[in-house]
């Protein structure tokens, strides 16, 4: 039973190793290689459950009868180009920020819009005693 | 055999990643992921044959030129002057280690 | 046996990563983890799927990354956001898988109900149905292409949204200004400008030989388009943008990726008009698998041009980007240069 | 036949692994980034080459033989490009082989 | 050509975006997505006319029958939200043109258009399909999509907003992800009509269980519930003006859409409401999303955050509905998705009317501006009181269901809670109205015009719509009951 699930375990780890990045770290780049890593594991996953055990990959050729299941295989080509695809997107967004913000740090950017608000805030204060 | 050579380059490839993530400079890891991607292809065309297809070799030949490309892409986007002095690499990873 | 020493290698790679403050030693791991999992992905089977995450997960997204930390810098503030909350939803969910597998069917195991139900349809009736010797190819452009297409819609959407927020509006007489900051590395480099250029047909060839070969061996659509804007972008790298522009002219690649979704989407439009459903590719021609045979040949068409193009774009606009934050600051030293 | 060929492929695949892995312990051991780069850049290009050529000898038809002879040719050419390349943006931007610095000491000293 | 109704449904929005690539000019880019939009609209209502007529469509795309092939199945549920999803787009890009020239920089006009069209589509995908892997590529693609269209906004806010809701919309899709693929390795398919046949087998294991917790979890994260919604107010009150009506209108529902075909059609009504305690966890974060967001509503400075934050509360309500788990708290919650989504899109759309005059939002520019903009401000006023639930708005017709479903059961406390909650939002109505009407114009400030026609036409077409189905309710209620009866298997 261990061994025959320790495979998906891995996977499991792999994948919270991922998930944590994103949630715990604060760098902006660093939150998008975790979503990569994230994503990756998961596409582990998906592969590690087409396999079969004696398949060989699922191209038709004489001599071979067992295959590994070809669905998870499609599925997960698909995820893939949705993954690049995230994560240009996520890092355009990030080049902006920059721009923007002068920072790529959570909680420099929080801090940087709360100033803001406050600011703002004054001002139409003043406004409106005037 | 080929068992035999898969496990070498498993060890290559061991000791490649060791000193990816020790460093310390950053050529030494750029190097490190290098030579890795050699080993890969190694291993590609290795498990193509000790699988009984060797027929997807074509992966191994996109493996070298992913490889190439990205290693130019590195230095290419290193050489800027924002990479230029890394802030103190040594002296974080010893604090780590 | 393979798995598990690779699996162990991604754990280790994986720490490594969270503990690393250094980005540009994250994206170096990045890049080996990219490599593991493709080997991986050999190890299970999965020929197809190895093959784009080598060209995507190793290849394409280290190099934006790379890119983008060239703009940003490279170093991580040390300061965590409140990791104990993020530990332990961590582990929770993390608890919560485990839980779940211990129900699954054990790995690699033929009788599981995913390899009983709906796959060995698509295992037995791709030689007949769709002609293909590779099932992949066959379930990605036949019976599950609607998904596929959905995948080229994400892909142009995802070029589209970069442009929408990167996009500079090019000024041409800056661009004579621009080329003493970016060009500096060709002039140093001739031998691996030479052997680049030794390489590019090569390269550019292989991607046709890959778009071509999807149908008998791991290829297509997909990983062709990859690999051609590799070498592209590897081009880019060495000769520069303007260079590169003037070779790949940037309308014409948004025009490029505009018609492979039309392409694949007509596909669907004239097996309608024939009398089938949408995507039907049986009655494109009088003998069904002939016409299997022209749909599928059409779509891989469709999305390699859309893919390889959407990445062009991408690249060409980060890179743009870049240019223009440099060009910026070229000017305001020379500024502040000329007021001491 | 059959034997010679296969002997001569385990012996190329053996040599090939030999250096591979001396290689490794090459990039682990060895002081400083040039003479790691010297033990990657030599071992590694002579290896693949030799387990690709190994390999050959396995190989059951031209296609893949042919396959092979292209994943070398691409081999030999990235491999010493790459460590050209390499040590020449590590040189540009100033690092300094550690022999060449501690005779720096000597001489400030 | 009928029977190809429901892909046509989804391509000619999707067609549509490539082509916008090809025109380029704004102005006919323009006039050709409102075009595209319209024309889904009337096959949605052709859908919706067959599926009331004869059941359920189903379409095969490639011609391969439905475990194999990808499946459109279109039951009235899907008739339901597809109708809402396109007359809203519709009515919405009417103002679009007129709205973003004062927003969004001339060159980027046609990219907007295209990503709008994207985003549609994502919407109609993930409604239509009936493949639980397609809802995963649909449902990414109207995400990246509305990642874009938020960034676009011009504050910089905007950027941190569109980077926080990739990174937890991303993870939720993730989860997604994980989920079908532990449903898949526990049936062999991904065929939503097969599963809901398979899974009963398989129900008592862990493995089903862990799957069904990331499904709802994930799309938990989309739909913004009580307490993942974090990422919601900033995303409304930045993103342009049109993309905040857009979304505000549709996103949420089509999550909810989703909640529901997982909960009552995927996993089966007695997997979902026996083996978990859901009933109590969407009563218990529905409630408290009600309170927490409708009292941070009444906090807010800026009027987008405002109702921002009363979409939220609003999902409250929905999931207090869901959480009955009867024919006719579902009915309720359908009538509420279909009303929020009428009052949501007026509200929004009359606030980008005061942006396009005002350029401002905060709630002091709002000053006197009841004599200034009064088309506008009536509007936002109509808007409001629906959103209390005044009778002879559609607010009346949801709220009065939803407690009549609530009543049904025997759980008057909560509808007690319920009323307590629409006084919450008689507070944060208010306070606008009360500024624009009863306080005089700030020194100092120029006085602005009514809002131009092109804003006041689909403003005032949605606010109508609020009133006229808050007084003949035959129509909404009878397809809500309908789609309602159909979950529960019950033929009508």
């Amino acid at each position: 039973m261990i061994m025959d699930l320790f495979n998906y375990w891995v996977v499991v780890v792999l994948m919270m190793s991922g998930f944590y990045i994103v949630i715990a770290h604060g760098n902006l780049i660093k939150k998008m290689v975790g979503l990569t890593i994230f994503q990756t594991s998961v596409f582990i996953f998906y592969i590690s459950m087409a396999k079969v055990e004696g398949g060989t990959a699922p191209i038709l050729a004489e001599s071979i009868s067992q295959h590994s299941n070809p669905l998870p295989h499609v599925l997960i080509l698909t995820a893939i180009v949705v993954g690049i695809a995230t994560t240009a997107l996520g890092l355009a967004l990030v080049v902006r920020i920059k721009e923007s913000y002068g920072s790529i740090e959570e909680e420099d950017i929080q801090q940087l819009d709360e100033q803001a608000q406050v600011e703002s805030e004054q001002k139409t204060a003043n406004g409106n005693q005037v | 055999m080929l068992i035999a050579a898969t496990l070498a380059i498993f060890i290559a490839m061991i000791l490649a990643i060791i000193r990816g993530i020790i460093g310390p400079t950053l050529y030494d890891r750029i190097l490190a992921v290098n030579m890795f991607g050699t080993k890969t292809v190694l291993l590609i065309s290795l498990l193509g044959f000790v699988m009984g297809r060797p027929e997807f070799l074509d992966i191994a030949i996109v493996y070298a030129l992913i490889n190439f490309i990205s290693v130019i892409g590195v230095l290419r986007y290193s050489d800027t002057n924002k990479l230029k002095h890394p802030p103190s690499d040594e002296n974080s990873l010893d604090k780590e280690s | 046996m393979i798995d598990i020493v690779l699996l162990t290698l991604l754990m280790v790679v994986a720490f490594a990563i969270i503990k690393m403050k250094d980005l540009f030693s994250v994206i170096m791991l990045l890049g080996i983890y990219g490599l593991l999992s493709a080997s991986f992905f050999v190890a299970m089977d999965a020929v197809d799927v190895a093959f784009t995450e080598a060209a995507v997960g190793a290849g394409i997204s280290t190099l934006l990354i790379l890119l983008v930390i060239t703009m940003t810098g490279r170093s991580e503030n040390t300061t965590r956001h409140k990791p104990l909350l993020a530990l332990l939803v961590v582990v929770f969910t993390g608890a919560l898988l485990i839980y779940g597998t211990l129900d699954m069917p054990y790995f690699g195991s033929a009788d599981a109900p995913i390899n009983n139900h709906v796959a060995p349809r698509y295992i037995n009736g791709s030689m007949e149905e769709i002609g293909i010797p590779n099932i992949v190819t066959s379930v990605l452009a036949s019976y599950r292409a609607f998904d596929t297409f959905g995948e080229v819609v994400v892909i142009f959407t995802a070029g589209i949204g970069v442009l929408a927020l990167l996009s500079v509006v090019p000024r041409p007489e800056d661009s004579k200004k621009i080329t003493p900051v970016n060009d500096s590395m060709h002039e140093q480099y001739l031998v691996i400008r030479v052997v680049t250029k030794i390489l590019l047909p090569f390269i550019l060839l292989f991607a046709l030989y890959v778009q071509f070969h999807g149908d008998f061996g791991p290829g297509g659509g997909f990983q062709a388009g990859v690999i051609f804007s590799a070498a592209i972008i590897l081009y880019t790298m060495l000769f520069g943008l303007n260079t590169a522009r003037k070779v790949m002219n940037q309308s014409v690649v948004q025009l490029i990726a505009a018609m492979g979704v039309l392409l694949y989407a007509c596909v669907g439009v004239v097996s309608l008009l024939n009398g089938g459903n949408f995507f039907d590719y049986n009655v494109l021609s009088n003998d069904p698998v002939a016409g299997q045979h022209l749909g599928v040949l059409l779509i891989e068409w469709g999305v390699g041009c859309t893919v390889a193009s959407v990445m062009i774009i991408i690249f060409f606009s980060f890179a743009g980007r870049r240019e223009m934050q440099q060009h910026n600051k070229y000017v305001d030293n020379k500024d502040q240069e000329s007021s001491l | 036949m059959d034997i010679i060929i296969n002997i001569s492929g385990a012996l190329c695949l053996i040599i090939g692994s030999f250096l591979c892995i001396s290689g490794g312990i090459g990039i682990l051991r060895f002081p400083d980034f040039y003479t790691r780069m010297h033990a990657v850049g030599v071992t590694d290009t002579l290896g693949a080459g030799m387990v690709l050529i190994g390999l050959m000898f396995y190989s059951p038809d031209f296609l893949i033989f042919s396959k092979l002879v292209m994943i070398l040719l691409l081999t030999l050419l990235i491999g010493p490009t790459t460590s050209h390349v390499l040590a020449k943006a590590a040189m540009h931007n100033g690092l300094m082989p550690e022999l060449a610095q501690n005779d720096n000491n000597k001489n400030m000293d | 050509m009928i029977s190809h109704l429901p892909v046509l449904q989804v391509i000619v929005p999707l067609m549509a975006a490539p082509l916008c690539l090809l025109l380029k000019r704004p102005q006919l880019v323009w006039l050709f997505s409102l075009f595209a939009s319209a024309i889904a609209f009337i096959i949605s209502i052709l859908l919706l006319q067959h599926v009331m007529t004869s059941g359920v469509i189903s379409y095969e795309l490639g011609g391969w029958k439905a475990p194999w092939g990808i499946e459109y199945r279109i039951d009235k549920l899907n008739a339901f939200l597809l109708l809402i999803i396109t007359a809203i787009s519709t009515v919405v890009l009417i103002a679009a043109q007129t709205s973003l020239e004062k927003e969004i920089p001339k060159e980027k006009h046609t990219l907007f258009y295209i990503l709008y069209l994207l985003s549609l589509t994502g919407m109609l995908g993930i409604v239509s399909t009936g493949d639980a892997f397609n809802v995963f590529v649909f449902l990414e693609i109207s995400s990246l999509s509305a990642y874009a269209l938020i960034a676009l906004g011009n504050d910089r806010r905007a950027l941190w907003a569109s980077y926080q809701y990739l990174i937890m919309g991303t993870i939720g899709a993730t989860f997604i992800l994980i989920g079908i693929g532990l449903m898949y390795q526990m049936t062999g398919t991904l065929n939503m009509e097969d599963l809901s046949q398979r899974l009963p087998q398989v129900a008592q294991t862990r493995t089903v269980f862990t799957a069904f917790v990331f499904v709802i979890v994930g799309v938990c994260l989309k739909l913004a519930l009580f307490p993942l919604h974090l990422w919601l107010p900033n995303a409304y009150a930045y993103a342009p003006s049109i993309v905040t009506v857009f979304f505000a209108a549709t996103a949420t529902k089509v999550a909810i859409y989703l909640l529901i075909r997982f909960t009552f059609t995927v996993f089966g009504l007695s997997f979902s409401f026996a083996t978990l305690p859901l009933q109590g966890l969407f009563l218990t974060l529905g409630l408290a999303g009600i309170f927490v967001a409708s009292s941070a509503a009444i906090y807010q400075k800026n009027v987008k955050h405002v109702f921002a934050y009363s979409s939220i509360a609003q999902v409250g309500y929905i999931m207090v509905g869901i959480s009955t788990s009867t024919v006719t708290g579902l009915t309720a919650t359908l009538l509420h998705m279909f009303n929020h989504a009428l009052m949501k899109s007026a509200i929004f759309l009359a606030l980008g009317a005061v942006v396009y005059r005002m350029g401002t939002i905060q709630l002091s520019s709002f000053h006197g501006l009841g004599r200034q903009m009064p088309l506008t401000m009536a509007a936002i006023t109509i808007g409001g009181l629906s959103l209390i639930g005044m009778p002879l708005t559609v607010g009346f017709v949801s709220k009065w269901y939803l407690l009549i479903a609530l009543i049904e059961q025997g759980w008057w406390p909560v509808a007690v809670l319920i009323l307590l909650g629409s006084l919450l939002a008689v507070v944060y109505v208010w306070r606008i109205v009360e500024v624009a009407y009863f306080k005089e114009p700030l020194a100092g400030s120029v006085p602005v015009k009514e809002a131009p026609v092109m804003f006041l036409i689909p403003i005032w077409t949605l606010i109508i719509a609020n009133i006229y189905f808050g007084i003949d309710t035959r129509l909404s209620v009878q397809v809500a009951q309908l789609a309602a009866q159909s979950l529960f298997g019950m033929s009508p």
